[in-house]
């Protein structure tokens, strides 16, 4: 297999290219996604190559742009919706949880939303209280919808072309924190399956269940437990709606011990319903009590040293994996 | 027009009429139950609208879309049968008056949130309009609907890029308990919507030649290539917003002052003035129309209720 | 003590009434809550009594009215902003999560936001897929607001005021199924404490921790278990955010048994948040793992029978009880 | 006008522009992070509008904010504090650039969701109106949060309830890299917003005075009890829409065109052939705004940071 280096931000550049180029039902919609590139460049020169008809500025209307991206899905089109920032997609919820999310069964199955719709979420870019929020694990309560997390360079590739294909609506965050990751990629990647979660890292003393940003954190933690003859299990779940439960259970019947890391708020976050089915399905394997390590629940502070303390950090990892294998020493 | 046209008309409003004035009965009798929005009185706007469409056009409606959905040719029998809740109706059972649906006719609903409707229809004539269609997709909503951000938006996203919608706004002076002036500081919907610079103008809801004229000339300046059009359709409910309405709210003098504009006595008088309404025909009219009725409330009645067990389906597409 | 026989729709009129008598900073702004009475009739009477400027109609514009809420909370009034159905939230929900949740901290302690949010939840009428959610338990992820939920007649007369003296904002969520509910209230109730949940029966054997409509749905299952001589306990928790975790926790030591009973949608509900802070704080008291009886994930359906198989039933709480009995047994 | 006065204007104005050109400066060295947008090119409309206003009226703003809360007096060091996150900012260092507050001089903000504060405006002037008080509340957001629901549903209650709010549209015909024919189906901001039923016109916001004159007009209006104005101000950001904007998508013979038209340039040109500008003064005035300047760096530099203990403060409120 060849490779190439690249970064995640070309990945997803990669990724809506080719499904302009492979369906020409396919259109991109979104405030500033032609002229200006995309706001963080993710659409650069795709305005150029595709025309203004396929590569559609927005007006600043999310609920409307949002909506007029269900109705052309429902016309027969794949539309990819990209919101900029999850804080702005509170202004569109009313489509994707009352229309998106209902249509099919309120039409008694006649009516697909094959939408897609984009937007970065996540901290670290010192973007304050209104631009910092990781609402993803919050999306994953709504049935009728899909919400997948690409955290590597091979599914921030991958992931939109299986999300076209697919006949109901997904809904794909990008990190922002992760656009300018460098890495290689195989050339041939075109797209990935997004029904099951990942074991980015095997191991046999605890599981780290995580995705996204956070990805990388949990492997650096687990290198550094490494160090301390601690060999961590690192899950990546890339979908966070459905919940591949299986992929879950497995490792930690294998590890006895698990931690969940997760850039969301503690309380009513992915963690907590992940952490919640560990304990439903496998509590008698369990040897400490699930770990969670999230977010400070706290609108994000603009300074740098309070926004690192408000997200999960290695240490936090660190020291959650210890008290878990503490606990059940 | 020929005078059959015009019986046709009248026709479709009476099917509309009757049809609510017995789920007005059936709720009472608990056949029907949740939310229930007649249209009585405003038959004059589904009826001469949806008659300038042509069947292949889209339609996107409220949660008061009983009229739009039998004008549109949705059967009468399914339409009753998702009334009941029963699988033989148009939406599977599953939507029931505020959710009738039914993809092969182009209704796209029966939609409960107001305004919520408004963003698909722009979707829909977005897509067409990528594929050099200028076939027209008709949005209905209220008077309150336009108060909300997501009419603004929609007209002014249609507006800007060209697109084949219109714009029906069923202006029946009321937003549940809320009369036109206490939801809007100008109440000139027409005038406010002409600003967004698509074509608007208001028209007689009352009177279905009057609408029906309206809607043909905006779809024609659609069809053209024209862009979006909008239409103020001055219209009054008759009976209350839903059956859990007492209607304080109203002064009955001005319900009675309306009825005087019934829709469809206006056509009826206005046909026979014109001697185009013989003996009998009105009564050949309200026979087929209850014979449609009886037959479509028996299909409901025997419609077969969905299993528990599929409770699930339809959450997510099945996958083959 | 003297008591009257109320209903839970009269407590609720009485509490807002009081609010305008004794404050004239309060005021009730919504859709149809004055010619109208209220959509559920629960500020019937109230216009006449205190003029429209107190008791105010607003447009269909959910946005624009509760963000004006918050502007007049900022203003110095004490706003009383009611929507329709938690559906319809989602149009307002940008200026929820983004203003009313944020600004206190955003402006580093100056902007208090002094609102109060009223809406119905629940299912239970008939009414389908897009209004008959229950997301209070989703609204309990943001921080910087309150969540309540009154469940008895008691908290539907007390918890406006408390409320309103609260300088945050606190959404107070009326599950639309118990506003009929009759029964006796103690004249005298004015106000009530919000921050500690109540046990509803006390009991030995196994804990049942509830909130708003299905509070009723545990007590009678608790009165069926006590037939075969199992005695559960049941709490009300009253508020979701902040949860009160010392009596859950309290309780849950005492009978080593938990079950947790939510109309909301399992994946991501407030049941899950629950489950996890219970392992978390008390695993080596649990006998068995933490039950969870919620909502099938499903738009709900129009149909009588669709929709009580989607909600949770006596039997349903009954059967999770005996589950946890059992597996630990 | 006295010249005294338009001194005062030139002296605010250049404020403005010093501060925000050395904020570029020090967000190249890194001491300011995050989001920065710039409004060089626009200080009269700030300038302007703030000048007609009592100190205790309300101003909401947006992220482009730092020239509104220094015409409100904001103090200068206090803005620089918070830019580089110490707790001596106006908003303990919490918000940085987009989210400046100051309760005692009635600055609101500091909104970074766009249109997020046009409600909060209304808000405002409801909570005065129930009060009695015609005192003003201006909010400022630009050409593209007029695309916004939240936009137009404000406008319709503010103007519904004619509550004495000022809405500042500052046009300067960019939305990010979204001109505004690409934005609006319909250009003409004061005529669309006119058809809500509240005053409304355009401003030339390149030049103060005209501004300052309109701006006067607006809250005479407001004050005497005639509800909301919409002042649509047309002016022009010289610099990019924020530091992450290679602005592209801008034609420079356009970008240089409008700098013809500085509106500091302008004012000093016009008091020039008025013999208004005695020799030095102007280099008084920015000798005088480079010491402020200076000051206001020392205090940022000099600021406390924010205890890590402390996160979590201010979610809610202390309970005392
Ligand atoms: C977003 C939203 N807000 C409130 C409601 C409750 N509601 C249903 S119909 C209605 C009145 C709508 O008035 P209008 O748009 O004029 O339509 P009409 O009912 O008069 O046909 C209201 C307030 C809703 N369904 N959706
Ligand atoms: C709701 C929302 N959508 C998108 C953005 C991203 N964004 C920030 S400023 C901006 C452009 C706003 O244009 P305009 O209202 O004209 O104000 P200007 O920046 O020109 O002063 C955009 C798209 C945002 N902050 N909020
Ligand atoms: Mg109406
Ligand atoms: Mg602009």
């Amino acid at each position: 297999m060849s490779t190439i280096e690249t970064t995640y931000r070309e990945a997803m550049r990669a990724a809506i290219r080719d499904a302009l180029i492979r369906d020409d039902r396919v259109f991109l919609m979104g405030e500033d996604v032609g002229r200006y590139g995309g706001c963080f460049a993710v659409s650069l020169g795709l305005l150029e190559e595709f025309g203004s008809d396929r590569v559609r500025d927005t007006p600043l209307s999310e609920s409307a742009f949002v909506g007029a991206g269900i109705g052309a899905a429902l016309g027969g089109m794949r539309p990819i919706v990209e919101i900029m920032t999850v804080n702005f997609s509170m202004l569109a919820l009313d489509q994707v949880v009352n229309n998106a999310a209902t249509l099919l069964h309120m039409s008694g199955g006649q009516l697909n939303v094959p939408i897609v719709i984009r937007m970065t979420t996540g901290a670290g870019r010192q973007l304050a209280a209104q631009h910092s929020h990781s609402l993803e694990g919050w999306y994953a309560h709504i049935p009728g919808i899909r919400i997948v997390v690409p955290a590597t360079l091979e599914d921030a590739r991958g992931m939109l072309w299986t999300a076209l294909a697919d006949p109901d609506p997904v809904l794909i965050f990008e990190p922002g924190a992760l656009y300018p990751m460098k890495g290689q990629l195989d050339e041939s990647v075109r797209e990935v399956d997004i029904d099951r979660a990942a074991i980015r890292r095997p191991g046999r003393d605890a599981t780290v269940i995580t995705y996204g940003a956070t990805l990388g954190t949990s492997l650096a933690a687990a290198d550094a437990l490494a160090g301390e003859g601690i060999d961590v299990e690192v899950i990546d779940l890339r979908t966070l709606r459905p919940l591949d439960d299986a992929t879950l259970l497995d490792s930690v019947t294998r590890t006895h011990r698990a931690v969940v890391v997760d850039e969301g708020w503690r309380t009513g976050s992915i963690s907590a319903e992940i952490s919640a089915r560990i304990t439903e399905q496998a509590f008698y394997d369990l040897d400490a009590p699930v770990e969670r390590v999230c977010s400070a629940e706290v609108p994000m502070p603009y300074p740098k040293h309070l926004e690192d303390a408000a997200l999960p950090q290695q240490v936090d990892v660190v020291a959650a994996v210890r008290r878990s294998i503490g606990d059940g020493g | 027009m020929s005078a059959k046209h015009r019986l046709e008309l009248l026709r479709q409003m009476l099917r509309i009429r009757r049809f609510e004035e017995r789920c007005a009965e059936l709720y009472s009798a608990a056949k029907i139950r949740g939310f229930l929005h007649l249209y009585v009185g405003e038959e004059a706007v589904a009826t001469g609208v949806i008659g300038a469409l042509r069947p292949d056009e889209p339609i996107v409606s409220t949660y008061r879309e009983h009229g739009h959905a039998l004008a549109r040719g949705v059967p009468m029998d399914a339409v009753m049968a998702e009334m009941y809740g029963r699988t033989n109706g148009c939406s599977r059972g599953r939507g029931g008056s505020m959710h009738l649906f039914d993809a092969d006719r182009h209704f796209y609903g029966g939609n409960a949130i107001v305004g919520g409707g408004i963003p698909l229809a722009v979707g829909l004539g977005l897509a067409d309009a990528m594929r050099g269609s200028h076939r027209v997709t008709t949005c209905f909503f209220g008077d309150g609907a336009f108060a909300e951000g997501e009419f603004h938006e929609s007209v002014n996203l249609a507006t800007l890029w060209q697109l084949p919608v219109l714009f029906a706004c069923e202006n029946n002076h009321y937003a549940m308990g809320t009369a036109l002036a206490r939801t809007h500081g100008q109440t000139d919907l027409a005038l406010r919507a002409a600003s967004y610079g698509l074509p608007a103008w208001p028209v007689d809801g009352m009177d279905v030649l009057a609408v029906e004229d309206a809607a043909h000339r905006a779809v024609e300046i659609i069809r053209a290539g024209g862009g979006p059009v909008f239409l103020e359709l001055r219209t009054y409910r008759f009976r209350a917003h839903s059956m859990y309405d007492p209607d304080r709210y109203r002064d009955k003098a001005e319900i009675e002052e309306w009825k005087q504009r019934d829709p469809i006595d206006a056509l009826v008088a206005r046909m026979r003035t014109d001697g185009e309404l013989g003996d009998g025909d009105l009564e050949a009219i309200e026979r087929e129309v209850a014979d449609e009725l009886a037959r479509a409330e028996e299909a409901a009645e025997a419609g077969p209720w969905e299993p528990v067990t599929d409770l699930t389906r339809f959450v997510y597409s099945e996958r083959s």
